[in-house]
């Protein structure tokens, strides 16, 4: 450190306890704090996890064993390229441990983007870490009962508006003089408008009068539900083989209605899978940035203590990935 | 830029304390190995014998943990204070998760007062019928 | 000046055991206890109490004497130069050990016998607390809770005394904590859960029953009363209020 | 080898001043955004003496209330509540108590030991120029700053500031319908605290980092005083407990931002509406919450441990008695910590069971305390004891910390704690040991590091009436609680006299809030003090009080980088009334003596 107050100042003499850089200690000090931080978070989740009546299955939630058991071979590969990129800072060799870095860096961004669909997907379905944002309900009761309706009410309202904006465009042209082409868009709206009709009828048709019904019964209410967005109970899907996995709801089948539907469990499994993901996510992030800056750096054998520091960090995120894998696919 | 730590041996060999490429690689297959182990016992066994797939799936991730600490983070080759930073970090974390379990059986227990889960949960979807609910409150002190 | 600064602290045991020898005079001491398992509560405060009155006294004595006496002022001899004593170590790390490894194990039963033992017997009532007030329910003529003919009452709970009652607790909203300073009785209410208390109580009489948990700006008037009372005014009473009940109350919706 | 200055060498002290014409730059990076450790620590002395100050109002407001239910409230009730005839409501009530426990110890208590003292002393006193990494060492203090600016705006939100508690139990405090308070002031409640714990995270792990490889030649672990063992098993302590809390303190964020349930379980009905999805566990928090804020009450207490053990040794002009008991006590403490969380919840439904194992652990911890106290006892035994005023505040720690001990054993006794838990006894103990305790331990390092800070000596006799005024007031207040706890007086009521069991204790409580007054006024004549010692105060040379350990043998105020010669360290910090020297003291830093290797203990 340089003296700003211009006297001399001599250089300390230290005895330190451990053969290892003061960066490097506090690394794994920090590492310390952020094993802590993760396993409170997994032991929250085994708590909730277990302590729930009810958990829904990873196919229940849209969520693909194999893109995960790929998203842990990626980080896996990211792990060997940084361990290579520090071989190849301590010879001494500056442009391969550059090249290492920035292959790092394309694996953890391949992983972020995987990750990245993975929640797209989520949200497609209507999967979000929590209510109101989730269009998952716990169980039919008169809540999801009058989501529903809700939903229907703004769809309706949605396909009457446009029906009454046809029928005045078709007022306005009638009173008009009736050319060929007059009467050629009055048979456009005409086609527009039934389309426009069968759908809202179609709907109906699909989701039944029971989402009309203040008084349904919870037994009809989950069969809606079902009819919304199939759900099988693990003994089911065990019965009757996979083909389980392609039976189409409402939801999949007309992607506009979004309706809400009913999966026990299905709001706690979101929130700790975003929670987990999401913490686990922005640690990747943060690593890289952290490779961003070591590639504008020459990574020589002076710097090959930074290369192993932020090499450290990155083994440590690909760790709590080979925890949070299982746990949250596969268990 | 010039290299002028050319002549501090870049050439040499991997240092005394790490591994070399090989090493890594073998980790590497080891890991991937690993991890399509813990992904076809979920496909083949889960459906039948689930506890026995938490137990595999957990000791592939300890072990895959190992390889990478071991390895990766050249803990095999760190002298003795690897285990001053890390024994008391791992303990705690695993005391911390353990020591939440509890209340898991709490709940069980106390709180579905012995009843199973499902059994519980059809009390919870009757619940309008109990006190505290809106239906029955109207005349209550809460403001 | 150290003479007037030991005195000082020699003001510590000495008021401080006064206060406690006042006090119960004046009535600002445990309430009348009027449970049957009070007695083992209030007979583990006093114990506690007088063996920890005994080591504060004797450590804040002599921390009055050290003072007193070795003043550098008043002191000519040199301060003592030792860096401990092993023997000494030993035997003021051994006696405490055993000490509070008796207080430890000399509680288990009373705790055993106020929380763990629940007896099998039905529940007589059911509390729920919501923010500020507690739900009280008790199952009618037909022994059973969730049908018809339960029986509600608001922050008035009547309980037979001579006999053990078992009390369910739930909570509808936030943490509640159900507190009986004369029956030496707390419990926190959780949502989501279900509770068992027991009490056998002693003496007929109203009691404040008392919300110790922290539940919103009102907590401070979340005020029960239990009166308890013999049995067979509490069953004319139960009586009664289901007289009051069908007079007041639309029949309730059957059950599911 | 540089040469080893003497105790009084004044020729130094004023090498180091700045020079008197400065510009805003250079005065911004000197004082401001400083990497020195010094004037980090004196950032964090400052910002928590001032917090410490609208701890203690927001305190007395309190007491208030207790004293004189439903009248006019000074000032306050002038400002806010005229509508009313200066009556304050429940609300403001359950805010005053809630933001003075967090104010007092998440921005006072643990920022003033681990960030004023820590700061300034760790560097010090084993020898190192300053902290392993400056940089972070100034982010640990600017992160406070978002924490600070978060308190201040919870009290300016509609709603008011946070009203949960400062334990912040769900579902009270993750559902917004819960309380007026639970809206923004109980967010950026949350927000504040993840903060200070961000700060008191980087703090930890460069402490650690510091004490482990910044030691200077000789100072080997046990030569280390206590005060330094105190801040190592402190940053220990916060680096494993605190990310838990951070951990569950996002949950909390999550659950009243974002819609999650963590910690709301199924089927609740607040105020009539429906909360969250459901399927939380309320406990859960509570579990997580006091796996940190257990330790955190041994964060609050084991580096004024570790000051008093000095400042005791110096005064009685002995060595520390049992100095690795001391140093085993301590780390039996923490170890023990970590285990004993569950005492704070054995009425909260937790499972019976698990109370009888808390229970245990939980008693066996007075055992280490215990310990400690007999050596302190025992260091004052056959001394020449100094009667300054840090001496009078280190011995009273003793006082007031034994009975803060011994009351924890009711509370560790899971029967007895049926009866007194949540009540003023509670509240007895707690302020025993942090005020009692910790306070008293601050005060007495305050007045014997204050020549170290600024080079210039404190008024004594103003630092005496100070002290006697504090330690008569502070019992006047604080012990008639535990009568009003074994009378069975719950805490966190505003009207207790609401309950026909509690009407005879107003008497008791309108003393109490007397002698509370009484001890937020003497704070004053501490503040004037150290004002006018600033500016005003004799100047002392680097060891006034003629102690051993490194950091008085460096200038008062140290300049930058600390020492003007390599210090080596040749023994322990408690070498007084060695017969191997003529002086009563003994520096580590003077070189061996002939036969010292013969007595030598350490």
């Amino acid at each position: 450190m340089t003296d700003p107050h211009g006297h001399g100042q001599i250089k300390l003499q230290y005895q330190p306890a451990l053969p290892i850089p003061n960066g490097k200690l506090f690394l794994w000090l920090f590492l310390s704090t952020e094993i802590m931080f993760f396993a409170a978070l997994i032991g929250v989740y085994i708590v909730i996890r277990f302590g729930a009546p009810d958990w829904p299955g990873p196919s229940k939630m849209h969520l693909v064993e194999l893109i995960g058991a790929a998203n842990t071979l990626v980080l896996i590969l990211s792990s060997v390229t940084v361990v290579l990129a520090l071989d190849a800072a301590q010879k001494d060799n500056a442009s391969l441990a550059r090249l290492w870095i920035a292959a790092t860096f394309l694996l953890g961004g391949l992983f972020l983007g995987i990750k990245v669909f993975e929640y797209k997907s989520k949200f497609s379905h209507g999967i979000y870490p929590a209510l109101p944002h989730s269009r998952m309900y716990e169980k039919p009761d008169v809540y999801f009962a009058s989501a529903v309706r809700e939903r229907l009410r703004v769809l309706y309202a949605r396909i009457d508006a446009d029906r009454a904006e046809i029928a005045s465009k078709k007022t306005n042209l009638l009173a008009g003089p009736q050319t060929e082409d007059v009467q050629r868009q009055i048979k456009d709206l005409d086609d527009r408008d039934k389309v426009l009709a069968d759908k809202k009828a179609e709907y109906e048709q699909a989701v039944g009068p029971v989402a009309g019904d203040a008084n349904a019964s919870a037994h009809a209410l989950m069969e809606l539900s079902k009819r919304i967005y199939p759900v099988h109970d693990e003994h089911e899907k065990n019965a009757e083989g996979e083909a389980e996995h392609e039976s189409i709801g409402l939801n999949d089948k007309y992607p506009e209605l979004k309706l809400p539907f009913v999966v026990t469990g299905g709001n706690m499994w979101a929130t700790t899978y975003f929670t987990m993901t999401g913490f686990h996510a922005l640690h990747v992030l943060a690593g890289l940035v952290a490779f961003v800056l070591l590639l504008f750096k020459r990574l020589d054998r002076t710097r090959a203590g930074i290369v192993e520091n932020v090499g450290l960090y990155w083994h440590f995120v690909d760790l709590v990935w080979i925890f949070l894998f299982p746990l949250l696919y596969l268990f | 830029m010039t290299e002028p730590h050319d002549t501090h041996g870049a050439g040499e060999h991997a240092h005394a304390g790490h591994g070399t490429t090989k090493q890594y690689l073998a980790v590497c297959a080891a890991l991937m190995i690993l991890t399509f182990v813990s992904f076809f016992t979920f496909r083949l066994l889960h459906n039948t014998q689930v506890q026995m797939t938490w137990a595999v799936m957990m000791a592939v991730s300890c072990v895959k943990a190992l390889l990478v600490m071991l390895f990766f983070m050249h803990l095999k080759w760190e002298a003795s204070w690897k285990y001053v930073l890390t024994i008391p970090a791992t303990i705690m974390a695993i005391f911390l998760m353990i020591a939440l379990i509890p209340d898991i059986k709490w709940r069980f227990e106390t709180i579905a007062g012995g009843r199973t889960p499902s059994e519980e949960r059809k009390v919870h979807m009757g619940y309008e019928h109990e006190p505290g609910t809106p239906a029955e409150t109207e005349q209550g002190g809460g403001h | 000046m150290g003479k007037v600064w030991s005195l000082l602290f020699l003001m510590v045991p000495v008021l401080g055991v006064g206060v406690f020898l006042v006090a119960p005079a004046y009535g600002h001491w445990l309430p009348k206890d009027v449970s049957a398992h009070g007695h083992m509560i209030d007979h583990l405060f006093n114990f506690i109490l007088w063996l920890t009155g005994g080591v504060f006294v004797a450590t804040e004595i002599a921390l009055f004497w050290f003072m007193w006496k070795y003043d550098a002022k008043r002191n000519p001899q040199a301060a003592k130069f030792t860096h401990g004593s092993h023997n000494v170590e030993v035997a003021w790390t051994l006696l405490p050990a055993a000490t509070l490894l008796f207080i430890a194990i000399y509680q288990m039963n009373a705790w055993a016998q106020v929380k763990i033992f629940k007896p099998d017997m039905p529940a007589t009532v059911e509390v729920t607390a919501r923010q500020f007030e507690w739900r009280i329910r008790y199952p009618g003529p037909d022994g059973k809770f969730d049908t018809r003919d339960d029986l509600f009452t608001v922050n008035d709970m009547h309980l037979p005394v001579g006999e053990t009652v078992l009390i369910d607790l739930k909570s509808a909203d936030v943490l509640h904590s159900f507190f009986l300073p004369h029956m030496r009785m707390k419990q926190d209410a959780v949502p989501g859960s279900k509770i068992p208390m027991w009490v056998k109580i002693k003496e007929e009489g109203m009691y404040d029953l008392v919300c110790a948990e922290l539940c919103g700006w009102g907590h401070y008037k979340m005020k029960g009363r239990v009166t308890a009372q013999s049995r067979e005014d509490f069953d004319q009473w139960l009586a009664q209020l289901q007289a009051e009940q069908e007079r007041t109350q639309e029949p309730e919706k059957p059950e599911e | 080898m540089a040469a080893i200055p003497h105790a009084h060498d004044d020729a130094h002290a004023h090498a180091h001043e700045h020079g008197r014409e400065m510009s805003l730059g250079k005065f911004l990076t000197t004082y401001v955004f400083s990497f020195d450790h010094k004037v980090i620590g004196l950032q964090f002395l400052f910002s928590t003496l001032i917090w410490f100050s609208v701890g203690g109002l927001l305190a007395l407001g309190v007491r208030w209330q207790l004293a004189w239910p439903w009248t006019k409230m000074p000032i306050v009730g002038d400002l806010f509540f005229s509508s009313t005839g200066g009556q304050i409501s429940p609300e403001f009530y359950t805010m005053l108590f809630t933001m003075h426990a967090s104010i007092m110890i998440f921005f006072v208590i643990i920022p003033i030991l681990a960030g004023a003292f820590g700061n300034f002393l760790i560097p010090l006193m084993i020898g190192a120029e300053d902290m392993a990494f400056p940089v972070l060492n100034m982010m640990s203090y600017w992160f406070m700053w978002p924490a600070f600016l978060c308190m201040i705006a919870s009290f300016f939100v509609e709603g008011g500031a946070s009203a949960a508690g400062w334990t912040g139990y769900p579902p009270l405090s993750s559902v917004h319908s819960a309380a007026p308070a639970s809206h923004t002031g109980q967010t950026l409640w949350v927000m504040g605290l993840i903060f200070v714990g961000v700060s008191s995270m980087m703090g930890s792990v460069n402490y650690m980092t510091t004490i482990i490889q910044m030691r200077a030649p000789g100072m080997t672990m046990f030569r280390m005083p206590m005060t330094i063992w105190g801040m190592f098993i402190t940053a220990i302590l916060q680096a494993f407990a605190l990310p838990v809390l951070t951990a569950a303190l996002f949950m909390q964020l999550m659950d009243r931002t974002i819609g999650t349930s963590y910690f709301i379980p199924e089927g609740l009905i607040v105020n009539g509406a429906p909360a969250g999805s459901g399927g939380g566990q309320p406990l859960l928090w509570q579990h997580l919450f006091w796996f940190y804020s257990h330790p955190a009450v041994y964060i609050m207490i084991l580096p004024a441990m570790g000051m008093v053990s000095d400042m005791i040794s110096t005064f009685a002009r002995k060595p520390l008695f049992g100095y690795k008991p001391m140093i085993y006590s301590i780390a039996g403490i923490a170890g023990l910590g970590f285990i004993v969380w569950g005492h704070h919840m054995f009425m909260s439904g937790m499972s019976p069971w698990l109370g009888t194992t808390f229970m245990v652990s939980t008693i066996m911890i007075a055992l280490p305390s215990a310990i400690k106290v007999f050596n302190w006892l025992a260091t004052i035994w056959a001394a020449r004891i100094q009667y300054t005023t840090a001496m009078l505040f280190a011995l009273s720690f003793v006082s007031l910390f034994i009975i803060g001990g011994l009351s924890g054993i009711f509370m560790a006794a899971t029967p007895v704690d049926i009866f007194i838990h949540d009540t003023y006894f509670i509240v007895a103990h707690i302020h025993y040991v942090l005020f009692g305790g910790s306070a008293m331990g601050i005060f007495g390092g305050i007045y014997f590091w204050f020549p170290k800070m600024f080079g210039r000596m404190m008024n004594e006799f103003w630092g005496k009436v100070h002290f006697f005024l504090t330690f008569i007031f502070f019992n006047g207040t604080f012990y008639p609680m535990h009568i009003l706890g074994a009378a069975g007086f719950p805490r966190r009521l505003a009207d207790p006299y609401h309950y026909e069991t509690f009407q005879h204790l107003l008497p008791m409580n309108q003393f109490i809030t007397v002698c509370a007054i009484g001890m937020g006024a003497s704070q004053i004549i501490l503040a004037a003090n150290m004002i006018y010692s600033l500016l005003k105060g004799p100047k002392c040379g680097r060891n006034p009080w003629h102690a051993n350990s490194l950091e008085w043998t460096a200038p008062s105020p140290p300049g930058h980088g600390n020492f003007d010669f390599q210090p080596v360290v040749y023994r322990g910090p408690y070498e007084y009334a060695s017969p191997l020297v003529d002086d009563d003291y003994f520096p580590q830093t003077r070189p061996p003596v002939e036969g010292e290797d013969k007595l030598a203990h350490h």
